[in-house]
């Protein structure tokens, strides 16, 4: 069996999948700051030290993500867009279209039956509608984000954001709370303007008969609930934690080689 | 009124231009690397990385004879005044060979002018930008158009005698600005509306209006539309029509010889100098450039990656780096949607069928055929498909000029179907035409890349990073 | 008031609920250059495209773009998701250039079987206005056709009755706020226009003189400035009553969905060109090229019969027609001596509602009030 | 006789008390979640320094974010837009001011009065928070600096990167983006301010700038983004010796003592 790293460098959090066939041996994640090269060392040492690999084992080590050509480590790189595809193909393979929510851009990804990419979209001007936006307001609003999920579930309406701009979100949130309106509430009407955001991203391509959804915001159900119910088509649940897709995929694709 | 901006924005966009172009048509019409280096040494950092590209051997002769063309019309409208001929401002979509054929009159294109502006000056076009935004316009208008109207309105240039809206009913934004500047400047404006029914009867409307317009140039000029004026017009037309025509066919061949930046050199000439002998010039040098790298073996063994094709508008910022940029990565910018104007030749039998013909091309010219139509998406569609077929595009871009509403609403239709009917896929992207600052070319390139390695060839784009 | 406010709170009013419960067919139309009187006239139920403000646009956005007017996404929307499936037609018109897009998404996403479009000329000169009686008459023969229905000189001269009567009406309440005191504030004019395209014509002359009853007995509003508002097709009445609370009333405006309404003036008599006349000759509009004079004469005469102390210009986000004339506007007002504030706005209720009231607040700080 | 103003902003809340015609007392504070907290916090503040209480005050006048609950809740008797009193605080600091450029956390206002320090004319950011305070406390975070030392920092710039994105908040990891591949803080630094400057650019040209020109709020204290605002409008701006902070509050108590004498 053939031993591949893959490396997603994204624009808030780096990401490292080590995989032995089409197997996952171990995964590490971390912020993105300044320091490239070491993060990314840190990252590989952990995953070789949890996989127990040794580093001369890895076959490949393949880089993607916004700052993937500074990867020294790695053998070569690919884009996001082939690794997203790639990770759907191999795990979802009859899944058209992947919607990758990330810190910083929401990217469509549309495959055809032989999983081979026939156009993508990426939407990436405006924090709004992005994993940033929402981190911004839940850590306003005092929540860390793991218990986002938990917060909404307790909601009993949603307020409206009217603005879209994450700054200005922000003081508007601070004024619902002010206001006394319940947190929870207020954060499931963030999360609906969030997935309202992704829906018009996701319909561009026109209609779907399979989709998953990939990336950090994947894993906030209160998101993806969203999208379930008011997307036609059927949900297909990204099968591995779906904020390393990309990175599963770089490293299927260092399979290949 | 706004006395810092309008300052800052003291020479008018047609000044400098035309100080440009006067002394880059004293240049020798071959010229060697030294030559060109000690050129490019003098020109200011913007200028001299375009006249870099423009001059480069390989099309300098095309160049040269774009250049003098260009250096004519604005020589002609700069003469206007003293000569007592009137100039007339028109907007692209505007077929300016009726102009040409009254003996006092003198067209001058806005989108050529600031296309002009954004390559070739130091600064590009953003000072009379920022003029306009100072008048408290939205800045979420045509730059094309607000460059252009911010160098008229600060005072310091050029003044038109009329103003053409060639635009009404196909475009707001365009027939709107110009509107605007008619008002606040007193110039006359002459409206050319077009109905939006692609039937006989919209034809017949339009046919109407054209006449209409015909008596109020005559008017302005005080003169009479000549029969011979319109026929020595109408016989250059037919030649231009001739060879662009020649051009579209050779963009068939694989890979394709004709060089991206010649898309611009045609519909310049399309747009200011068709049924002029300058315009022929510019296309057959474009045409004998092409037909020699058809025929040399080199040209022909170049890798083609892909072969692209612009919906609607491209990046005319940095455009002739851009294009290279294009070139060197083996992409062939097969041009964009202002190549889609299907001139037909004219019938010379008579006054009547010469207008009637220039009417059928004004109907159908860029834009209006296409926005102006019933229906905003099918023509344009059709177009698109048309021309994917013909030129055998393996990818189409859409640039997504922010200004251009019209496409913008029907942009998602047009790429579903599109894909749909002829499989190719459509890469969205966002940005201004005009002014660099708000998509860097280094995001728009890096777009371009993936969509042709991942999308275009489905191949990815492995780079390597270590030995 | 509550029939009112029914009426411009919810877009399947009771009155859709009515006609749809006895069969009478409803046709859609947005732009104020559709001749309404021949929808009556073919016993239709014409109805005015809004969007009360709504300003969820998911479903639209996915087919027009970011860079598309607020009103135009939000009418989409409420297109696609079901809310105007109440309409037997649509009326299609050459408004402006998102308008266009609007349609053409609807007819491509949702199709409806009876799409008519009618091609309202830029221009308002001679030609323009045969052009136009021709369109008029492809309607009559379309609606004939699609809906059997029979529409003769005789209908359309009684529709048009109606409608004069109701522009009268309206013009009566509307200019009651010229004289002296003020009675009905401007959002409540705005509710009234935005009722006037939701209900058959002879229900809304019932419910004006309804509402003119009670203009005696009201008392006068409290009034910091009088304002003069203009630009964007806006139906956000909300917006509108948000910036009154600040004090100045909008006592004038050239809305479209608002004091342009009752311009009715005519001299043709056959009742097809009187249309065209009525529509084309009347429609203060940007869309409209070459007489931007007339436009600026009907506001300058308004502003100075309604003693107007300042003027609010809105346009919405992308908006080619009023962001360009609003600037020209601006510059011909403060000619005439009248303060100006330009307004950019996204469409929807309350997006940035305190940040607009700052403005308007500074603004009337600035006219001393 | 003694006058309240109190500015409510993004971040920061002031009050100014006005003895006659002169500063009396001022106090600073960071926001508190509620508005009128933070009134009554920063006012009290201002009052106590010199052992006054609300009652000593003849007239008060509210601005800033919740200017109208401040007024509800009886701390002040009037509120004002944030507009008119930074215009006012400024021509007051100097009399010969025409345009303010006034830059908070999350507002960009460009202001202009006439000589008596009436409001003339303005623009305000709308849709978005690129060119606000926000945008520098972002960056400055990213780089790992405080903001006070933003300014500073760009003046040991050998070149200026500046930031091609146009949202605050992503212009956080072109920063990154920039670091990654080695780029010096303090380029980033004179980029940043650069940026900055840019943004308001686009609002001054709005209003068409007239002599004398200054800045008020926190941002004027960053002395690179004046430093390029003054290179891309082609002239000087005027300095002053309060804290430009307080301006808006120092507007709010001027419009007190105007508004007393009509509305007593
Ligand atoms: N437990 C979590 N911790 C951090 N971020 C999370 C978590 N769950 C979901 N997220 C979301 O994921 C986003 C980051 O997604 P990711 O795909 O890693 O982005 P990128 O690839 O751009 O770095 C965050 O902005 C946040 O909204
Ligand atoms: N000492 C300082 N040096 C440089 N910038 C500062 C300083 N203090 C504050 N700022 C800037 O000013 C902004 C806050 O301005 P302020 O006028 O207090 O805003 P608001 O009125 O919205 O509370 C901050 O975002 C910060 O960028
Ligand atoms: S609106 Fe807000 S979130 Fe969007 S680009 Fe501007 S600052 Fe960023
Ligand atoms: S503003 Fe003009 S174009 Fe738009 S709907 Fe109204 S009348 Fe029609
Ligand atoms: S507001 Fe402007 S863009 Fe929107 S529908 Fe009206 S005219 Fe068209």
């Amino acid at each position: 069996m053939t031993i591949t790293l893959g490396l997603d460098v994204g624009s808030l959090f780096t990401k490292a999948v080590l995989l032995d066939g089409s197997r996952i041996l171990t995964t590490a994640i971390r912020e993105t700051s300044g320091n490239f090269t070491r993060e990314v060392e840190d990252l590989i040492s952990r995953v070789l030290a949890a996989g127990g690999v040794s580093r001369e084992d890895v076959a490949e080590i393949v880089s993607t993500g916004q700052g993937d050509e500074l990867v020294e480590q790695a053998h070569f790189c690919e884009d996001d867009v082939a690794c997203i595809a790639a990770a759907t193909r191999h795990l979802l393979p009859d899944t058209e279209l992947t919607i990758e929510i990330g810190g910083q851009s929401i990217t469509g990804v549309l495959s055809n039956p032989q999983g081979e990419v026939v156009n993508f979209m990426r939407n990436d001007k405006c924090a709004s509608g992005s994993g940033r936006f929402i981190e911004v307001i839940s850590s306003a609003l005092g929540i860390n984000i793991d218990l986002l999920d938990e917060t909404v579930e307790q909601a009993s309406k949603k307020i409206a954001v009217s603005t879209q701009c994450a700054v200005f979100a922000e003081s508007e949130i601070i004024s619902h709370v002010n206001q006394g309106e319940a947190v929870p509430d207020i954060l499931a009407g963030v999360c609906d303007s969030m997935a309202r955001i992704v829906i018009s991203q996701a319909l561009r391509f026109g209609p779907v008969e399979r989709y998953t959804v990939t990336g950090g915001v994947a894993r906030l159900s209160s998101i993806v609930k969203i999208l379930q119910e008011r997307l036609h088509g059927q949900y297909r649940p990204f099968p591995i934690d779906p904020q390393f897709a990309a990175a599963y995929g770089a490293a299927l694709l260092g399979q290949q080689e | 009124m706004n006395s810092i901006s309008k300052q800052a924005s003291q020479t008018g966009l047609f000044s400098r231009v035309y100080s440009l172009f006067s002394v880059l048509k004293k240049l020798p019409p071959q010229l060697s690397e030294e030559e060109l280096e000690g050129l490019i040494k003098v020109l200011p950092a913007d200028s001299a990385n375009s006249m870099k590209s423009l001059l480069k051997p390989s099309i300098q002769q095309a160049s040269m004879t774009f250049i003098q063309m260009l250096s004519t019309a604005l020589e002609e409208t700069k003469a206007a005044k003293q000569s007592g001929k009137k100039v007339v401002l028109a907007p692209f979509n505007f077929p300016p060979e009726i102009i040409h054929a009254f003996d006092n009159l003198v067209p001058i294109t806005t989108e050529v002018l600031t296309t002009l502006g954004v390559v070739a000056l130091e600064g590009q076009g953003e000072r009379y930008w920022s003029y306009a935004m100072g008048l408290g316009l939205p800045d979420h208008l045509c730059s094309a158009n607000t460059i252009d109207l911010g160098s008229m309105l600060s005072g310091m240039d050029f003044e038109p005698d009329a103003i053409i809206s060639g635009c009404v009913g196909s475009c707001d934004v365009n027939s709107k600005t110009h509107e605007f500047v008619s008002l606040l400047v007193g110039l006359p404006q002459i409206a050319l509306e077009k109905p939006p029914d692609n039937t006989a009867r919209g034809l017949k409307i339009f046919k109407n209006n054209y006449y209409k317009m015909i008596r109020q140039l005559e008017e302005l000029a005080g003169e009479e539309l000549k029969d011979e004026n319109l026929r020595m017009v109408a016989e250059k037309v037919n030649r231009c029509t001739e060879l662009y025509r020649d051009l579209w066919e050779l963009k068939k061949q694989i890979p394709c010889p004709v060089p991206g930046i010649f898309s611009l050199f045609i519909c310049a000439t399309r747009f200011a100098m068709w049924g002029r002998d300058e315009g022929i010039k510019t296309l057959e040098s474009c045409l004998a450039v092409s037909r020699r790298n058809f025929e040399s073996e080199a040209y022909r063994s170049r890798e083609e990656a892909a072969r692209v094709f612009w919906i609607y508008l491209s990046y005319y910022y940095d455009l002739v780096r851009f294009y290279d940029w294009m070139e060197e990565n083996h992409i062939s910018n097969m041009g964009d949607a202002l190549q889609l104007a299907f001139p037909e030749p004219l019938d010379l039998s008579s006054r009547e069928t010469i207008l009637d013909g220039m009417i059928e091309s004004a109907w159908n010219n860029v834009m209006t055929r296409q926005m102006g139509a019933a229906s905003m998406s099918q023509r344009w569609i059709e177009d698109i498909v048309y021309v994917i077929k013909e030129w055998h595009i393996n990818g189409t871009i859409y640039c997504g000029h922010h200004s251009c509403k019209q496409t913008w609403s029907v942009f998602s239709m047009a790429r579903n179907e599109v894909l749909k009917r002829t499989g190719v896929p459509t890469l969205g992207l966002q940005g201004d035409s005009w002014i660099r600052s708000m998509t860097p070319m280094s995001v728009i390139q890096e777009e371009i890349e993936q969509f042709v390695h991942n999308v275009i060839n489905k191949r990815g784009r492995r780079r390597r990073t270590r030995a | 008031m509550t029939v009112l406010n029914s009426l411009t709170g919810v877009i399947k009013n009771e009155y859709v609920q009515q006609a749809r419960a006895r069969g009478q067919k409803i046709v859609g139309y947005a732009c104020l250059a559709t001749p309404r009187e021949v929808l009556d006239a073919a016993g239709l139920f014409p109805y005015r495209l809004k969007a009360l403000g709504k300003g969820e646009t998911e479903m639209a956005d996915a087919y027009l773009s970011r860079f598309n007017c607020g009103f135009c996404r939000s009418c989409l929307q409420l297109g696609l998701d079901g809310t105007y499936d109440f309409l037997d037609g649509i009326i299609e018109t050459n408004g402006c250039d998102h308008l266009r897009g609007m349609f053409e998404n609807w007819q491509y996403a949702a199709p409806r079987s009876f799409f008519h479009y009618v091609r309202v000329p830029h221009l308002a000169d001679a030609d323009s206005m045969r052009w136009f009686v021709e369109e008029i008459e492809l309607l009559i023969e379309a609606l004939n056709e699609h809906f059997g229905a029979d529409v003769n000189d005789y209908k359309l001269n009684k529709a048009i009755e109606i409608q004069d009567q109701i522009a009268a009406k309206m013009r009566r309440i509307y200019e009651s706020r010229w004289g002296g005191e003020i009675k009905v504030s401007g959002h409540e004019i705005m509710s009234l226009m935005v009722a006037e395209g939701s209900l058959p014509a002879p229900d809304f002359v019932k419910l004006l003189d309804g509402f003119i009853g009670t203009l005696e007995d009201r008392k006068p509003i409290n009034c910091r400035a009088r304002l003069f508002m203009g630009g964007a097709a806006t139906d956000e009445i909300g917006l509108i009553a948000e910036l009154e609370q600040l004090g100045g009333l909008m006592v004038a405006d050239s809305f479209c969905f608002g004091g342009r309404l009752f311009l009715r003036e005519a001299v043709a008599k056959a009742p097809v060109h009187r249309l065209a006349e009525i529509y084309l000759n009347n429609l203060m509009c940007p869309r409209m090229f070459m007489n931007y004079p007339q436009r600026k004469a009907f506001i300058l005469e308004m502003i100075e019969k309604a003693a107007v102390d300042g003027a609010v210009l809105f346009h919405n986000k992308f908006c080619d027609l009023h962001g360009i004339e609003n600037v020209k506007l601006k510059m011909n007002l403060e000619e005439a001596g009248l303060p100006v504030l330009l307004l950019e706005k996204e469409y929807g209720a309350g997006a940035d509602i305190g940040r607009l009231k700052t403005r308007v607040q500074a603004f009337l700080e600035r006219l001393k009030r | 006789m003694l006058y309240g103003g109190i500015d409510v902003g993004s971040l920061t809340a002031q009050a100014v008390v006005l003895k006659d015609n002169a500063i009396y007392s001022f106090q600073s504070i960071r926001v508190k979640p509620n508005p009128v907290d933070s009134a009554a916090t920063v006012l009290e503040g201002a009052l106590k320094e010199k052992g006054l209480t609300l009652k000593d005050l003849c007239f008060c006048v509210s601005t800033g974010y919740g200017r109208e609950q401040i007024q509800k809740e009886g701390l002040s008797r009037e509120n004002m837009s944030e507009i008119s009193c930074h215009g006012k605080g400024a021509w007051w600091v100097l009399p010969q001011v025409r345009t303010i450029i006034d830059i908070g956390g999350q507002d960009a206002k460009v202001i202009r009065v006439d000589k008596d320090g009436e409001l003339v004319n303005f623009v305000m950011n709308d849709k978005c928070a690129a060119g606000t305070g926000r945008f520098l406390d972002v960056m400055s975070k990213t780089l790992g600096i405080s903001v006070e030392e933003l300014g500073p920092l760009s003046f040991k710039a050998q070149q200026v990167i500046e930031m091609s994105n146009r949202c605050s908040i992503f212009c956080e990891t072109e920063v990154h983006h920039y670091l990654q591949r080695g780029a010096s803080p303090a380029d980033l630094a004179a980029g940043i301010n650069r940026t900055m400057a840019g943004r308001v650019m686009a609002l001054v040209r709005r209003v068409g700038p007239e002599k004398e020109i200054t800045m008020t709020g926190g941002v004027a204290k960053n002395q690179s983004v004046r430093k390029e605002l003054e290179k891309a409008m082609g002239t000087r701006m005027l300095t002053y010796h309060v804290d430009s902070q307080i301006i808006g509050a120092l507007g709010a108590a001027l419009i007190a003592r105007q508004l007393r004498g009509v509305k007593q």
